[in-house]
């Protein structure tokens, strides 16, 4: 155990903080310059979130960092519990695998945007804000310490509504930039009214500290509302997604493949609060079938907006929304069968969970190909595009990939994890399976439909093959697509397994890490 | 219509928030203050400074205050990224 | 009905006034008020939760003799200060660059994302 | 180019603005000691710069305010903070190196109420530095900017 593995957790984040405060004084070197120093600093977030993750995999407990104090952080109490008094990083399965997922997020959308935004004004200020969105993910998948989980939270609100209106000459970006800065900000607000009602009412803001004294009284009942609504509507579930597709489709195309990431964290931390810090005292079963409507609902919702887009990025923003839905139903399911048949809860659980990370690599990549249809297209609308594939086949091919495997067409990524969720549910209740096979169904005739438009037909007008710079980057998705498709098995055992027991069945073993006993 | 959706809501919400801060613990009497006083007693010794408050800013959740610095920084960089100056044959 | 809380029930009406300006104004520059509204009734809120009655502040020069009052909630309230500080210039930035495009504040008219 | 307000209102800043900046740097310094520190401090900074600006206008205060250079100095103030913290990354993140070492900021404080030492509070009073250089500059360029393309408009 090295010194770089200790502090890997503290160092996830401080690297690219570092990364985003120096960005603008390495600008004034040149364009070159910046590249390589944020490249590098991306690299080396990058390895360090997988040396953490090898780490915490085989360490088999949550790993505990205590920022600023080697000696003792807590205060015992006359009850034999301690009081943690300073901020502690506390980093399980769960969190080491939603830092594997943004690290390869943001690594991707980092370098696409070397190429991508070369001929654009700010390049400095854009990194820089890349890189800070980056951090504030990473903040809030380690973190243990639910104030300094908001502190994050609003790190990514801010640095993601500076990249969504970062194109100021589109009227839409500043629209949308408003708007999602808006409910970015209430969403923020609902969470840092919950932590003050926690702190009121137990004196600590340490989640497992929280964890072991929380029970069913009136104020801890309005936290944990106020806690689901406000992290609900971070992540764009339904009916709280209006903010989904302006965000996804009005900021940069790589940016919004890092957006994708910034949801799923909301949603990470949705489920530390539904798993850990209210596992032992809600009803989980009737709060699993709350979690399921909405997840319904929000699939429902996503695949019929998606139907009627004409703009390309829309279109993809409503799919995103709609995957959000199938993580919820996983993990839904499984909260709502805990109790009662455990053995079918873990597979839905894993199909969740499994879910996020092939989300997240296919979404990315549609994104991605999506941003280099548009600058070889000059249009985002669907009905004005055309005969992309002639020239393009590359990106033809990184997109065919990315919108089957969104569908769950197998043998692709998409495909292992839902049918995990579709198995599950199925044995819940034969009409979730229905309509979440139904909606991949839907999904599919979706993106028939835009490829047919974007890249089939006679070639409208001269176009050239994307940038090598954008390519590597959707090869690099698209690589990852196919291997998590064919090998899901494989991942299954050695990632997803411990991260859906970090959440299903570590509650005690979080607690434990911090206050001993 | 939905305007009237969203007053309904409006009331339900605002007089949910004031019958609970009604019905909230006593004002000035936290029932845990255990981290607390342990700032107060400790701050003197471990950090070496008179305001305690400084003390829990900058040491105990000073990592806190590294984030809100990152908020000010992440602000300022939005705002003078929006107010840049762009190129020609980007507007 | 606990006479003591007014404190509480005060940060609870900042916050019911901000949502209602924030759910029924038009304009973009009274919807940042409103959001800085319910962000100062949170902020009151948090800093009331440390309260001790008869408290001192938590300084130790020159201090009166008194137990004094929790430190955490008042570093809480300054990052939070911080952080509806950023938020706010922010919003008003996007208002500036919605007005310079869309020629108006009214939110009614500026409804082009929709579906 | 009409800019500023009326010959009473910049005479009253010119008297005013120093006291309110050297005022700001008092409530940095002894944030370890008096109520205050980097973020209220540079906020005072931030608001005597927004004196001169709405006094003078953009264009009389253009040689003295660079919001170029301000931005600088801001990058610089979060790097320092950053590096504060990394400094104890031999124990932990954002470790008190200097605390009751002996050498700068290192005094003890002494215990109950006392007249406060300056020389105390180990990385504390430099964290204040740096927040409040960062706080300052960084109000102070989003102030400048705003103002600035507020009136790049009116001239239009």
């Amino acid at each position: 155990m090295n010194a770089l593995t200790v502090h890997a957790p503290v160092l996830l984040v401080a690297v690219p903080l570092l990364g985003a405060f120096a960005t603008p004084l390495v600008g004034r070197f040149g364009r070159s310059a910046r590249n390589v120093f944020v490249g590098s600093v991306i690299l080396f977030t990058g390895a360090l979130a997988g040396l953490m993750a090898a780490h915490v995999f085989g360490l088999g407990e949550p790993l505990v960092y205590v920022l600023g104090g080697a000696d003792g952080f807590g205060v015992p109490l006359p009850s034999g519990m301690q009081v943690p008094v300073r901020i502690l990083f506390e980093v399980d399965a769960m969190s080491a695998f939603m830092a594997l997922i943004t690290a390869l997020v943001a690594l991707a959308g980092t370098w696409y945007s070397f190429s991508y935004w070369r001929e654009r004004s700010g390049g400095d200020l854009y990194h820089s804000l890349l890189l800070l969105l980056t951090a504030g993910i990473f903040g809030m998948e380690l973190t243990g310490d639910m104030f300094n989980f908001f502190v994050f939270l609003e790190v990514t609100s801010i640095a993601a509504c500076g990249l969504i209106g970062f194109r100021v000459w589109l009227k839409h970006s500043q629209e949308a930039g408003f708007k999602v800065m808006a409910l970015y900000t209430l969403s923020g607000i609902l969470v840092l009214l919950a932590v003050g009602l926690l702190y009121g009412e137990h004196g600590g803001l340490n989640i497992a500290y929280l964890a072991s004294r929380v029970g069913g009284s009136l104020v801890d009942r309005i936290a944990l509302g106020l806690l689901l609504t406000g992290l609900a509507m971070k992540a764009g579930a339904v009916p709280l997604h209006m903010w989904a597709p302006d965000a996804y489709g009005e900021a940069p195309a790589p940016t919004s493949a890092v957006l994708v990431a910034n949801s799923q964290a909301s949603l990470y931390g949705l489920f530390r609060i539904l798993f850990t810090l209210y596992g032992a005292t809600v009803s989980v079963g009737a709060l699993g079938w709350i979690l399921i409507a909405f997840a319904l609902l929000t699939i429902a919702v996503g695949v019929t907006m998606a139907l009627v887009q004409r703009d390309i990025k829309r279109l993809i923003a409503y799919s995103a929304v709609s995957q959000i839905g199938y993580m919820l139903l996983g993990v839904g399911v499984g909260l709502a069968v805990s109790v009662a048949r455990p053995e079918f809860g873990r597979t839905a659980m894993h199909g969740g969970i499994f879910h996020m990370l092939n989300d997240a690599a296919c979404i990315g990549l549609l994104f991605l190909a999506s941003g280099a249809v548009i600058r070889a297209s000059g249009t985002r609308d669907l009905n004005k595009m055309g005969g992309l594939a002639h020239r393009m086949g590359w990106t033809t091919g990184f997109f065919l990939i990315g919108a089957l495997a969104l569908a769950g067409v197998p043998p692709l990524n998409g495909f292992a994890s839902k049918f995990l969720i579709y198995e599950s549910s199925f044995r819940l209740s034969p009409i979730l399976a229905v309509i979440a096979i139904l909606a991949s169904i839907m999904l599919l005739a979706v993106f028939v439909k835009v490829f047919q438009a974007a890249f089939l037909g006679p070639a409208s007008r001269e176009v050239g093959e994307a940038s090598t710079g954008m390519l590597v980057p959707m090869a690099v998705l698209a690589v990852t697509v196919v291997i998590l498709g064919l090998f899901p098995g494989f991942f299954i055992d050695r990632i997803v397994a411990p991260a859906a027991s970090a959440l299903w069945s570590g509650r005690d073993l979080y607690i434990r890490a911090i206050l001993g006993g | 219509m939905k305007r009237s959706i969203v007053f309904v809501a409006f009331l339900f919400v605002g007089a949910f928030l004031l019958l609970a801060a009604s019905s909230m613990r006593p004002f000035g009497a936290p029932p845990e203050s255990a981290m607390d006083d342990y700032f107060i007693d400790n701050a003197q010794r471990e950090v070496a400074a008179n305001n305690v408050v400084t003390a829990v800013v900058f040491d105990y959740r000073g990592f806190d205050t590294l984030g809100e610095a990152t908020v000010l920084f992440t602000a300022v960089v939005g705002v003078l990224a929006l107010f840049r100056k762009t190129r020609e044959d980007e507007r | 009905m606990n006479v003591g809380n007014v404190p509480f029930v005060v940060a609870a009406l900042l916050v019911v006034l901000g949502l209602y300006t924030f759910l029924f104004k038009r304009n973009l520059i009274k919807l940042v008020i409103g959001i800085s509204l319910i962000e100062t009734g949170v902020n009151l809120f948090l800093v009331a939760l440390g309260y001790r009655t008869a408290g001192i502040a938590p300084i130790y020069t020159l201090a009166p003799a008194g137990r004094m009052v929790l430190p955490t909630p008042q570093a809480l309230t300054l990052t939070s200060i911080v952080i509806g500080l950023a938020t706010t210039a922010l919003l008003l930035s996007f208002a500036v660059f919605v007005y310079r495009h869309y020629g108006t504040l009214d939110a009614g008219k500026i409804k082009e994302l929709q579906g | 180019m009409n800019s500023g307000m009326s010959i009473i209102v910049r005479t009253v800043t010119r008297f005013v603005y120093g006291l309110v900046i050297i005022f700001g740097f008092y409530v940095i310094m002894h944030g370890h000691l008096t109520p205050g520190g980097g973020f209220q401090g540079g906020a005072v900074v931030a608001s005597g710069f927004a004196l001169l600006l709405v006094a003078f206008g953009a264009a009389g205060v253009k040689g003295r305010l660079n919001a170029h250079w301000l931005q600088t100095l801001e990058e610089v103030g979060a790097l320092a903070f950053l590096a504060l913290g990394l400094l104890g990354i031999g124990t932990a993140f954002f470790y008190n190196l200097l605390a009751n070492g002996g050498g700068l900021f290192g005094a003890a404080a002494g215990s109950g109420p006392n007249t406060g030492v300056l020389n105390s509070g180990g990385t504390l009073p430099l964290m204040n530095w740096a927040v409040g250089l960062k706080v300052m500059t960084g109000i102070g360029s989003v102030v400048i900017v705003m103002l600035v393309a507020g009136r790049e408009k009116e001239a239009e």
